[in-house]
């Protein structure tokens, strides 16, 4: 006897065309103007706090720093559909993110300057600090969506892995775990076709990384990342939805620019890739559609950008005043054990810089 | 009043106070729902307090630790169960590089109230992987705050204490001990303080420093060799009792560390270490460090052979009196 | 737009049913009467020989030990699938595959009496020691298939994973790692139901295991796991094509005992599911077949399991001679360096036992 | 042949060697390939000996690991380069629990040639979890070779005679000094004795101990202070070289142990441990160990405060000298 026991199948949306035309079928149209105004604001300042960083990192007054070029639409995308109820566990590269949710734009910048204080989140942000092991952020979001769950007040937590961190263990595990204890949660696979060097084809054979859903038996979509619309409406209907469980998004980007500040993608890829997917900048489309409806013109584009500029040479500003405090370092418990008072002590007590 | 109880029961009631206490607390791990764990710890839990708040989990640490992280960082009080202390090398990376670093990361504005449960060390013949010392570990992680205690009184103690606190603690839970004894413990809360040590035997002659699974040995020959000794039982290993130690190897002169960990990189180093910066001129004879051989820990037919027992450690004694 | 870019299926195989009876389309008739044979020598030797484990650790004559009871004819078809030039990988329940590969009994036997020695395991056995945490297998398996792959001589590497080991990070790694190398791997998932008390349903929302393979990109199917002649032909199926790459295997059997002598199954699930699948020992399963075959009596029967008593009290005579030598113990490293030889002459020169 | 190298070429160089000689190796983990690794220790190895020998992995180092040890089972000779040392905790199971104990579990039917690279320590203001320093939880595992080269000289000597040993190495490369200075080492294979320390200067008055990063620090307070100083490199952290260490103190009286690792539970423990059973009667100071704070590896803005510098080098040697 052979018989089939199991069938599924992954879906791929697009909402807004590389023109900026639209799918009317699929639009959402709960957008307002001003939500869609509010979401290329988003857009532009993450482009531009990019530049700012990669500008500062160049002159020695930041640390490497993992730029989000080309990805804006999944990140603003996705976290427009947010309420403020809800939550966001990120990795290292959603910067924009943090401003979107109320995280001052001098206070994150510290921690791309090398300071814990950076990552003082304060509560109402609903967010937490970056994550560096790639991955390993998805079981926390799992615990914070299971307490939510608990909590049983609609609230979903969203997560963003890479498409190189869906190979390791974490991933797998916490997608899991959220499928048996059917928790709140939505994962979004930021898929830049790179981890660092390595392209996704190198990374698994399977064709999809949504599917990645399928070994944890929860649902999942493909969307096109560079689409600002299709992400908000595909995480916005997984909120909707998300009594029949977590969702796994997968969202095809491209990482415009280099890992980090120390990456040079000239080993690894082509000029003419990287010209493609210019191409299809999600900022540029969205502009387009913008433009289309009668919301933006050449004028407005030019005073937001100055706009953000000024923000962020403010920015700047008050980081530069802040004034480490080694001793902070020793905060590693809730109260400073004898021994490490003592360690601390003789630190500073020898004259030592603090 | 007061219970008769081995250290499993009196971890079972001290989770039991916890659990009634405080409904942010959440028990989570293998087996720990409906079996009540495998050495029944967490016994009647489940059915006490709800799926909701005792969760059979799916086979994975890491998750589980993982888990746990978002579950403190989101107010709750977790209470993972690793299976045995060596499962816990699955989830090193959460432990070391997210619950031993949370709040350094944020400067306090997040921090893990959380208890990682683990039996700990061998003595009941297990198979492999199933019996192994791991407070080295976790130790070097720096962030993490090591308890283990030695009795049933002391573990449901420290378990209550470590409750309290809002940071990540790894609670050492003596295998060989879980039911080698019962004593009497009262049935109401009580703590055992974090961060001090217990002196078992007050003495003059020699200063024997031990924890978990050796301190029933140490005491069976101090006892025995009638020796003067002040026999010290850390129950914290971080943070680690220093004063205590001190103090006592200034007036004795001569120290003894027994471990069931491995010799290199053992605890016992760490000890020794202390005494030879802050006081060596008090010592009268080298320092002797009774441990397992640096070998990965054996297939419980040679178990025997490896872990420290009665006769090395009256023999590391004898040594330490006569140098 | 939204389209379907990816579509998939599970197929259950069952040749032999409950009652003995074949599926002539599916029957690989390349099985011998001589090789159904061994297959049911194998079977009941496992049988046996979890028997005896059971009574000396009972005795306190072994250790804690995990019997093989009601999952032989997963173990048994598809270690009877593989050749010789063939490598197997097991966690710590497959016992027989040992045997059917050349490892003595009373050697192996050894490592259940807690010995190390059990698992001096000679070269052309093809097969590896057992392996305690559930689930790391699986990347030596892949690093075993891998050079294999280097070899090119058509090798293939068989390896089993728990059904909780499933939710291990190693599981999804190594299965996603085969798929990308496109190693010559068969992984089959003994589905006994169980990880000690956690039932399968608490372990995963996924319908099937098989499906797990989806995320890595790989070919998967589910079988009857109590039918030896169904996962012979799966695993035998899987190694004529293993060209296509590498194969998941999810057996659905039943741990007819408890998890280790240590466990009691009675906290966790009833006499009546118990009772419910005794009825489909696979043992009983193949005799009926056999019978029906003309293969087999109850006089034949009656010899074979006198032959096992006799050769496993033979093996433990033997492994009863076994003298522990504790200074093996220090055999760490290639070489004994000074430190660690200090240490060994300090514990054995002082008279300790050795 | 002589060559002028930087730590990075002097590893990538006897890779090659390796390469060449031995068509067992074989080299895998994340960017190692195309990418020749984020630090270019790999360079053009993938282009000369093919991508079936140059593996450039998926992004999971457990199973980096985990396949290293199965190629290693079959005969290969697997180089897992893991990108930095903080992310081998990902693989702590597969380096704890099996690369360390497969040769005893096995009573040597199997054993593991491999060599696990990793970039270790901070100094060069890295981003969090990538200036990490692992030494003592490998050290801990008993089983595992560790060796941490600080020239490029000795970079490629211990790699090449790692390559000879039939055992798992732990391979830490300091990132502080992947390039910091070039000097003149032979194109040809060499090597440099595993197990054995560097006497890097002779002294009589002092003995300092110390390895990787902070061997170019130490050299230069010793220089400038112009005291007469033993300076001991270990360069194998196991096996440890303690009669080296011991002959050393026996004539010097004074000991002071320096390491960027962290001071609680770091390798120095086990050094001042086994001077404190072994040398305690040459003493004539308390030993001074100069580490890191007992706390986690800080973000880059905060590095410079928490490694040890010169200054504090220099500190703890007067100290030491005076007391
Ligand atoms: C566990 C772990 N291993 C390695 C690294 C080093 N590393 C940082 S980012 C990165 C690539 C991640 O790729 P991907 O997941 O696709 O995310 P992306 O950076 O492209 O957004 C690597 C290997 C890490 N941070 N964590
Ligand atoms: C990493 C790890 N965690 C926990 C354990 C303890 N343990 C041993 S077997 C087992 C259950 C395994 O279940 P499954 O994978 O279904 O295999 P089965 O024992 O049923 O054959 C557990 C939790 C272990 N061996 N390894
Ligand atoms: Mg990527
Ligand atoms: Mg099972």
């Amino acid at each position: 006897m052979i018989e089939k026991i199991f069938q599924t199948e992954i879906m791929y949306q697009q909402v807004l065309d590389e023109n900026g035309n639209i799918d009317e079928k699929l639009y959402p149209h709960d957008l307002s103007d001003d939500k869609l105004l509010k979401m290329y604001y988003y857009m532009t300042l993450s482009r531009a706090f990019d530049n700012k960083l990669i500008s500062l990192q160049r002159q020695g007054r930041a640390v490497t720093y993992a730029p989000a070029m080309g990805e804006e639409a999944v990140q603003v995308g996705a976290a427009s559909a947010l309420r403020d109820k809800d939550y966001f566990v990120p990795n290292y590269r959603q910067h924009v993110i943090y401003f979107m949710r109320g995280l001052p734009i001098e206070k994150y910048m510290l921690s791309w300057r090398g300071f814990e204080e950076g990552l003082e989140i304060p509560p109402e942000v609903h967010g937490f600090p970056v994550v560096v092991p790639v991955g390993s952020q998805i079981p926390h979001a799992v615990g914070v969506a299971y307490a939510l769950k608990l909590r049983n007040d609609g609230q979903v937590v969203l997560t963003f892995v890479g498409d190189g961190a869906t190979s390791e263990g974490d991933f797998y595990e916490g997608m899991n775990f959220a499928g048996v204890l059917k928790v709140p949660l939505i994962t979004i696979i930021e898929n830049n076709q790179y981890a660092i060097s390595t392209p996704r084809s190198k990374q698994t054979a399977a064709k999809t990384l949504a599917q990645k859903a399928v070994a944890a038996g929860i649902r999942a979509i493909q969307v096109d990342g560079n689409d600002v619309i299709g992400v908000y409406k595909a995480v916005k209907d997984a909120i909707d939805t998300i009594g029949e469980g977590p969702m796994l998004i997968e969202a095809i980007t491209y990482r415009m620019a280099f890992h980090t500040t120390s990456d040079n993608p000239a080993l690894y890829r082509t000029k003419e890739e990287e010209k493609e997917w210019k191409r299809r900048d999600p900022i540029d489309r969205m502009r387009k559609f913008l433009e289309k409806k009668g919301l933006w013109d050449s004028e407005k584009e030019k005073e937001l950008w100055e706009k953000h500029q000024e923000a962020l040479n403010k920015a700047v500003e008050t980081a530069d005043k802040f004034v480490p405090d080694p001793k902070s370092m020793f905060n590693v418990f809730s109260f400073l054990p004898e021994t490490l008072k003592e360690e601390m002590e003789e630190y500073f007590g020898d004259g030592n810089e603090g | 009043m007061g219970m008769k109880a081995n250290m499993v029961e009196a971890l079972n009631n001290a989770l039991n106070i916890i659990m009634d206490r405080d409904e942010r607390a959440v028990i989570l791990g293998e087996d720990v729902g409906t079996e009540g764990g495998v050495f029944r710890v967490t016994t009647g839990l489940k059915q006490k307090y709800g799926e909701h708040r005792v969760i059979d989990t799916p086979l994975a640490e890491s998750t589980i630790i993982g888990m746990s992280i978002g579950l403190a960082l989101m107010g709750l009080h977790p209470f993972p169960e690793i299976q045995f202390a060596g499962f816990s090398y699955v989830s090193f990376n959460q432990l070391v590089s997210h619950a031993a670093r949370y709040r350094s990361r944020s400067r306090s504005s997040f921090f893990l109230p959380m208890v990682v449960r683990m039996p700990s060390g061998g003595g009941v013949k297990a198979l492999e992987i199933h019996s192994e010392n791991p407070e080295t570990y976790y130790a070097y992680s720096q962030g993490l705050i090591i308890l283990e205690p030695s009795t049933p009184y002391d573990a449901k103690g420290l378990l209550i204490s470590a409750s309290r606190l809002n940071d990540p603690v790894i609670f050492l839970e003596p295998l060989k001990l879980y039911r080698l004894f019962r004593e009497e413990i009262p049935e109401e809360p009580y703590e055992v303080p974090i961060g001090r040590a217990n002196i078992l035997r007050k003495g003059n002659e020699v200063t024997i420093v031990t924890y978990g699974p050796t301190v029933p040995d140490v005491l069976k020959v101090v006892d025995k060799k009638k020796v003067d000794a002040e026999v010290i039982d850390l129950r914290s290993i971080v943070p680690l009792d220093e004063k205590t130690i001190l103090d006592s190897v200034k007036k004795t002169g001569r120290v003894m560390i027994v471990h069931q960990a491995p010799l290199s990189f053992g605890v016992g180093a760490e000890i020794a270490a202390r005494i030879s910066e802050k006081a060596i001129y008090s010592l009268e004879a080298p320092i002797v460090r009774i441990a397992s051989p640096s070998i990965p820990y054996p297939f419980p037919g040679y178990e025997d052979y490896y872990i420290p027992d009665e006769r090395r450690i009256e023999k590391g004694l004898d040594k330490l009196m006569s140098a």
